[in-house]
């Protein structure tokens, strides 16, 4: 049987790389940007420290990227970064365990429990992911300060501070930990059942559900991956700062969808790479760095924020578009 | 078929009930390996229900399944599918951001260690792409596929699992005659290979080809379980209805009046080339082109839907701009689309929402409709072409059977006052019954004086219900017959590139 | 008002009481010489926000010298850092019937709409920290406690660091207006008047806190590498966190020995930030919030009383370091403080 | 001929008005259990003046929760509102100098009116999905508007502005008067009109809906230019209230007007939901937040109550209604 429509199709990939090449473009277009209008941009020290400050936002991203694969969404993850870190110190300070790292420990645990209930609200009952998280989001942050009685608590523990200010060998150890993950979820997401998977789900839920993948337990784990990475996301940033705040990590869920989606991933599921969400992560991180060294003034900052958002997304979409209208001429 | 073996699938005595009301009333079927089942019912007869009780999507209220003589509980569409059961619902589920080769493997990805296998997927995904013939590549993605294609792989699907029981939900409606040929061909490796199939289809004169027997449901039970020797097309058809039918009769065309609808060398590249045509008032034209012809493309162009590159279109006699939906139907042309839930209706909005969609211009009154006026003139329409719901016209359309769902859509252009009709596959998963009805409703339309304009791959309908036939062929119309000259023959052979 | 005559349904019931209650409030008061005057009172109070540990800490003291008072109810809010949730504060403390309201809150420009909801319902008001027309001010100076922090700041480099600095950053909340600008003018101020060598405009850095560590470290990471050269630092932060992030950042930046940092509040994460060994957090003003009540609620109740209160109650201002913790908070300290003396608390009482 | 019509249909049509009318009952069920329970720990709870108090508080919230119940039915989004409140107030206090009081107030409305309208060209024209969109705007509004005040609050002090939150009419005060003649005309304007029909259709089916003619990008585009202007409305009125504007002012409303609409029974996906339901979803949060408040309950605990009710409604609700989907799955 000959193909019926018999235009020739475009190497699968092809897609996604075309998104990841414009998303490149507009990070070379920032560093070229920055660098001519700060000498300090490029310095080795600027370039240590943005990537030392890369991976509370790039880890997160990395379990709100599968969210977004499956179709949902969370907003609970700064809420849950910063329950995670009140329980560190919590536990240590007025608990008296034993270990920062048992704390530790059961912070991650205790954003796990916070992913798994959002997994719960979605799968059981059926809430919309936004209001889900949304609800979680409203309770895990009332926790923190609950628990915390509103306190900055100072963590001076050498060891765990290794967590987000060493180095091995020069690189950041939180780089390194990020890069891991990174790897690590990218061969979960490109090349294990599971992480094909979630992009079915998104991609269509009915379909995935009738081919007998099991829905519920996969958007569990998901949900659940998420609030352990926010956890350990609001670990780094607790061991970065030496201290724990519930105040910490206000709006960071909104940073890291606008880098996930500027990495490409689609809102509506089924579409998305952690290559473009490492990019976006960069992206947002550098725009930030730049106008800072720049001495601009932070609120500008928040209207060159969403401007580049809104452009950068803009420009993507009329790209796709165009490329679509160019294949259909071709046929 | 050797009747004293055991069935390989029993299922009896199933019943099921929604919110009290019996959808399934004590049903038995039973299938043995290696036949073709015909499952055979009007819309709303229970073949679903119980397709969907056999796939564990419903839990039945009572009865119980029997797979090889053995009790089974099937409690989801997995456990259906530990016991080699497996569905191919006629609305496609694929997931269109994957490749051919993972929908086909979707939820049985084969690994190595943890990881998936490419390869093995690679390899898998060829082999059975090449047991249907199919020149899918299988590393292309589902979304870039036409919609055969993608039923093509779904069907493949199956195969790909090793089922031993495939159910088949209306898998011939978008294929081409000979696509259909390599389906059966299929069925019939399938068939040598013991495994068994459930089929169910609405097009009747397919029947007696594939299948071994037929069961037949009404209004949620049992009628008859036969084998195919046993009855004719006419046959079948009287018991799914439960009355007798009469042959439509194909009546001489009447002449055509003066052309509303002009043509002329409407051009899209790739799509469509060159369509000069007419429609004239009170005349039925039919366009009869395989899947992929372009005659889909070339209707949703007319509609302004898509773009058409060069050419114009003339509405009597004068030229017309169309560049989106707004203008055709401005110029007075209306469009009933193939998917009438994803394209026609909003399915949560009442019969009056839907009849009065495009009409709301003349129903309001500096943007308040007038409510009176909208509801009587839903209710006339309601009542001419004879659109059944129980509730009234505040019945949200959802609940509408197929067929009149259909002509609640047919009902918003007559609202509109449109001219010239344009109807994309009009009867497409419409049952027997609905169908004539709509044919009926058409000519009495045309007899009104309304042009329409008819694309459809189905050729009995485009030979029951047109004055007037053109083919199309890889985008080009290929002949026109008079209704008198047409024939199967001589349009398959027209559609196909042959000359007429 | 009495809140009686409101329970009744019926708006117009309302509206008659509430036209009647401020006919008569002349007339009464003229046969008494305090009409507000009672056995017991109910007093509002409305907090800046429950997030942060100086208003937390503001809230307890009220808390405990109400029970001391003996005869005060008080009822609490969050003003949330909002001045629409503020004035609902009020209107909801009118409505409660509270005789005075205690109020904290974001910004003076919102003092001229919640002092007229007071005044009309003859309610006398504290405004705490952020002073609002006709309402008896109470709290910090916030030139002045920013100043002895710059002061302190510029002698320990003159000390330290020969007087001479290569950058100067301010850790800011621009979007809190006055008040917090004021802390950090004073300290800017009283170091360049103090500093042996003043330092040029361009050397000065103003970032955006936003009022967290994360924002504080994030902007002091990136404005470091802008200068690499610069071996001596000093920060003025206006607050604890944002010192401990600014402390942070530079740590982590491998430069916490060319750092100094002073801020604001001196709130238990911040004196411990300053006790530790080889602290870059010199000190900070501390405001004592948590004497704040122990003030306000006779205040009010001399208010109330008809006593008479001047315009504004200053709280006192001491810059905390590890040198004189002790004898301000020998209880938070015992390791570092050793046995708490009779002595040191003495000097505690005096000192507050 | 007839045609055989399938018996569930039948008697699920028949359940459909009740199960409707559950629906609103539930929800309002939830709203008396919170002023029952309520008004018998606070005995000022139920007086005129605190719910007057509370009407008034609301009003912010409630003005844009009318028109993002008409977006959110057209399966829109906007989560730039609060931002675009704050961004009015405070363009009317920078220019209340140089224009008058009224003529910055129409300045800043128009300017909401702008910043609507970039929102639906983003996402009708541009084709970016709204949520971004609007997060994007949110940034960039609440950025301007820190940008134009310096971050400094503003007095705005005019006797005859001020009288647009104080004013009476009757005994009702007059932005609480507004707000409810929003809702009433909101109300008329989705069951009645053109525009409310567009609303529907578009969130029920927005292709099948431009096949039918129906202009769907405009009417996104309108709905979002209006879901501005409301925010720009709810902007002066909030301003006229405070006697200032704050480039802070109404911090987290777009999160807190969105669980009120979702509350009130509007799907996110669109299609779905009425004005009388954000009525009492409205009604709910500002009871809850005012009676705790009169309980003098802490803050933190007041956020996980509001979490833990917004949860509970819409779970209970969504279980309710999930025998309907699935009866509605079935016949597809």
């Amino acid at each position: 049987m000959n193909r019926i429509e018999s235009a020739p199709l475009p190497v699968p990939r092809g897609r996604q790389a075309a998104t990841t090449i414009s998303l490149a473009a507009t990070f070379l277009i920032l560093v070229v940007f920055f660098a001519w209008r700060s000498p300090n941009f490029l310095t080795a020290i600027n370039l240590v420290n943005l990537a030392s400050t890369l991976a509370i936002v790039g880890i997160v991203a990395i379990g709100e990227t599968l969210v977004l694969i499956t179709g949902g969404v969370d907003i609970s993850v700064g809420a849950v970064a910063a329950l995670a870190g009140v329980v560190t110190s919590v536990l240590l300070l007025n608990y008296g365990w034993p270990s920062i790292w048992l704390c530790a420990l059961a912070a991650l645990i205790a954003g796990t429990i916070v992913g798994l209930t959002n997994g719960l609200l979605i799968t059981r009952f059926k809430i919309n992911p936004l209001i889900a998280t949304l609800g979680a989001y409203s309770i895990a942050r009332g926790l923190a300060f609950v628990l915390s009685g509103g306190q900055t608590n100072l963590l001076n523990d050498p060891g765990f501070q290794f967590l987000g200010r060493g180095a091995i060998a020069g690189i950041p150890f939180s780089l390194l930990l990020m890069l891991l993950l990174y790897a690590l979820f990218w061969v979960v997401l490109n090349h294990t059942p599971f992480g094909r998977n979630l992009y079915a789900i998104g991609s269509n839920r009915e379909a995935a559900r009738l081919s007998g993948i099991r829905v519920n337990r996969h958007l569990l784990v998901v949900y659940a991956v998420t609030g352990l990475l926010s956890a350990l996301g609001g670990l780094i940033n607790v061991s970065q700062l030496a201290s724990s705040a519930p105040r910490s990590a206000v709006g960071l869920e909104f940073t890291v969808i606008a880098a996930v989606v500027l990495g490409g991933t689609s809102l509506s599921g089924g579409k998305g790479s952690l290559v473009g969400t490492f990019i976006g992560v960069i992206i947002l991180r550098i725009l930030d760095n730049g106008l800072t060294l720049l001495n601009i003034s932070s609120f500008w900052q928040d209207v060159a924020r969403g401007t580049v958002l809104l452009l950068a997304v803009g420009f993507d979409q009329i790209r796709q578009r165009w490329s679509e209208r160019e294949a259909r001429r071709g046929q | 078929m050797d009747n004293n073996r055991r069935p390989l699938l029993e299922m009896r005595d199933i019943s099921k009930r929604f919110f009290g009301v019996p959808v399934l009333d004590r049903v038995s079927l039973d299938l043995y390996a290696g036949e073709v089942l015909a499952l055979l019912g009007e819309n709303g007869a229970g073949k679903s229900t119980l397709i969907k009780i056999l796939n564990g999507d419903y839990q039945k209220d009572g009865g119980d399944i029997y797979l090889d003589g053995e009790l089974v509980t099937l409690r989801e569409p997995r456990d259906a599918e530990a016991h080699g059961i497996r569905m191919i619902y006629q609305e496609l589920h694929y997931a269109p951001d994957l490749s051919v080769a993972e929908n086909l493997l979707l939820g049985h990805l084969p690994r190595r260690g943890p990881f998936v296998d490419w390869k093995a997927v690679d390899d898998i995904a060829r082999k059975y792409l090449a047991l249907l013939k199919v020149n899918i590549p299988p590393r292309a993605l589902m979304r870039d596929l036409s919609v055969v294609e993608r039923e093509i792989v779904e069907i493949v699907k199956a195969l790909a699992i090793q089922a031993r029981i495939i159910v088949m939900d209306e898998p011939t409606a978008a294929l081409a005659p000979r696509e259909v040929d390599i389906l059966f061909e299929i069925i019939r490796n399938l068939q040598a290979q013991n495994v068994a199939i459930i089929y169910i289809s609405h097009r009747l004169d397919e029947i007696p080809r594939i299948a071994n027997r037929v069961t037949i449901l009404r209004d949620g039970k049992h009628i008859a379980t036969r084998p195919i020797e046993d009855l004719d097309t006419r046959e079948i058809a009287q018991l799914m209805v439960g009355r007798k039918m009469t042959e439509r009769s194909r009546k001489t065309a009447p002449a055509a009046g003066e052309p509303v609808l002009r043509l002329e060398r409407l051009t899209r590249p790739g799509d469509f080339e060159d369509i000069s045509l007419t429609v004239g008032r009170g005349e039925i034209v039919g366009i009869f082109g395989l899947l992929g012809a372009g005659h889909g493309r070339l209707t949703r162009a007319i509609f302004g839907a898509d773009t058409y590159q060069s050419g114009q279109i003339f509405i009597n006699g004068t030229p017309v701009t169309i560049r989106s939906p707004r203008d055709a139907r401005r110029a007075g042309i209306g469009f009933v689309p193939i998917d009438r839930k994803v394209q026609g209706l909003v399915l949560d909005m009442t019969v009056r929402e839907n009849v009065t969609l495009a009409n709301w211009g003349q129903l309001s009154r500096m943007g308040w409709f007038r409510r009176r006026l909208e509801r009587a003139n839903t209710q006339k329409w309601v009542d001419r072409l004879g659109i059944r719901m129980a509730g009234g016209v505040e019945t949200r359309t959802r609940y509408l059977s197929g067929g009149n769902q259909q002509k609640v859509v047919l009902a918003r252009w007559l609202e509109a006052g449109v001219k010239v009709l344009i109807l994309n596959e009009p009867t497409w998963g419409v049952d027997v019954g609905a169908r004539a009805d709509i044919y009926e409703q058409l000519e009495a339309l045309a007899a009104q004086g309304l042009a329409i304009l008819i694309v459809s791959s189905d050729i009995q309908e485009v030979l029951s219900v047109s004055h007037r036939i053109l083919t199309m062929h890889k985008g080009r119309i290929s002949a026109e017959f008079s209704r008198a000259d047409a024939s199967e023959e001589r349009l398959l052979q027209a559609a196909a590139g042959g000359e007429a | 008002m009495n809140k009686n005559l409101l329970k009744p349904a019926g708006v117009i019931v309302t509206l008659v009481a509430l036209v009647c209650s401020a006919f008569f409030a002349l007339p009464v008061s003229a046969q008494d010489d305090c009409p507000t005057a009672k056995d017991s009172y109910v007093i509002g109070f409305a907090n800046l926000t429950e997030d942060i540990a100086f208003t937390q800490l503001v809230r307890e003291g009220l808390i405990e010298a109400a029970e001391a008072a003996g005869n005060v109810e008080l009822v609490l809010a969050d003003n949330r850092l909002d001045g629409a949730t503020a004035l609902a504060n009020t209107e909801n403390f009118i409505t409660q019937g509270v005789d005075g309201i205690i109020h904290f809150q974001t910004d003076a420009a919102f003092g001229n709409v919640i002092m007229s909801r007071a005044r009309q319902a003859n309610i006398p008001v504290i405004a705490i920290d952020i002073p609002m027309p006709g309402a008896v001010f109470f709290g910090a100076d916030n030139y002045y406690a920013g100043e002895l922090a710059g002061q302190a700041l510029a002698e320990w480099v003159n000390e330290n660091w020969d007087g001479q600095v290569d950058a100067v950053l301010m850790l800011e909340l621009p979007q809190s207006g006055e008040i917090p600008a004021a802390r950090m003018q004073g300290m800017l101020d009283a170091f360049q008047a103090n500093v042996a060598n003043p330092v040029p405009e361009e050397l000065i850095f103003h970032l955006d806190s936003k009022n967290t560590q994360e924002e504080a470290f994030r902007v002091v990471s990136d404005t470091l590498p802008s200068i690499p050269d610069a071996t001596r630092i000093v920060a003025m932060t206006i607050n604890d966190g944002t010192g401990i992030g600014t402390i942070a950042a530079a740590e982590a930046a491998g430069r916490g020995d060319q750092i100094m940092v002073v801020g604001q509040n001196a709130d238990p994460s911040g004196q411990e930030e300053m006790l530790k060994e080889n602290s870059r957090y010199l000190g900070a003003t501390a405001y004592f919030p948590e004497n704040y009540g122990a003030k306000l609620i006779p205040t009010m109740i001399d208010i109330l009383e008809c006593r008479p209160v001047p315009p504004s109650v200053y709280v006192d201002h001491v810059f905390i370091s590890a040198d004189n913790i002790c004898d301000y908070y020998p209880e938070n300290w015992p390791e570092h403080c050793g046995e708490v003396t009779a002595e040191a608390q003495a000097t505690e009482e005096a000192g507050s | 001929m007839s045609e055989h019509v399938a018996s569930p249909a039948t008697t699920e049509r028949r359940r459909l008005p009740v199960f409707r009318l559950q629906e609103g009952i539930g929800l309002l069920a939830i709203l008396v259990l919170i002023v029952v329970v309520l008004s018998s720990l606070s005995p000022v709870f139920l007086t005129q003046r605190n719910l007057l108090n509370l009407l008034i508080a609301s009003t912010t919230i409630a003005m844009i929760a009318v028109f993002t119940t008409m977006l959110m039915v057209s399966g829109g989004l906007d989560l730039s509102v609060a931002a675009t409140a704050a961004l009015t107030g405070v363009v009317i206090a920078e220019t209340q100098e140089a224009l008058g009081i009224w003529g910055a107030a129409a300045l800043g409305v128009a300017v909401s009116a702008l910043v609507g309208a970039i929102n639906g060209f983003m996402v009708t024209v541009v084709r970016i999905n709204p949520f971004i969109t609007t997060l994007g705007m949110l940034s960039v509004a609440r950025g301007l508007a820190f940008v134009i005040a310096d971050g400094l609050t503003v007095p705005v002090f005019d006797p005859g502005f001020a009288q647009l939150s104080e004013g009476m009419i009757g005994p009702i005060p007059l932005p609480v008067a507004v707000t409810l003649t929003l809702f009433v005309a909101g109300w008329a304007v989705m069951r009645f009109t053109v525009y409310g029909r567009a609303m529907y259709a578009i969130g029920g089916n927005a292709e099948a809906s431009a096949l039918a003619g129906v202009p769907v990008q405009r009417y996104r585009f309108i709905a979002y230019l209006l879901s501005g202007l409301s925010a720009g409305v709810a902007g002066v009125f909030l301003t006229s209230r405070l006697y200032a504007a704050a480039p802070q002012a109404a911090q987290g409303y777009e999160l807190t007007v969105i669980a009120a609409v979702v509350l009130g029974g509007t799907s996110l996906a669109g299609g779905k939901g009425s004005l009388v339901g954000t009525f009492i979803g409205v009604l709910i949060l500002a009871a809850l937040t005012n009676g705790m408040t009169l309980l003098s309950l802490s803050t933190d605990y007041q956020q996980i109550i509001q979490g833990i009710v917004l949860l509970l409604a819409v779970g209970l609700d969504q279980i309710r209604v999930g025998s309907l989907g699935r009866l509605a799955a079935m016949r597809t």
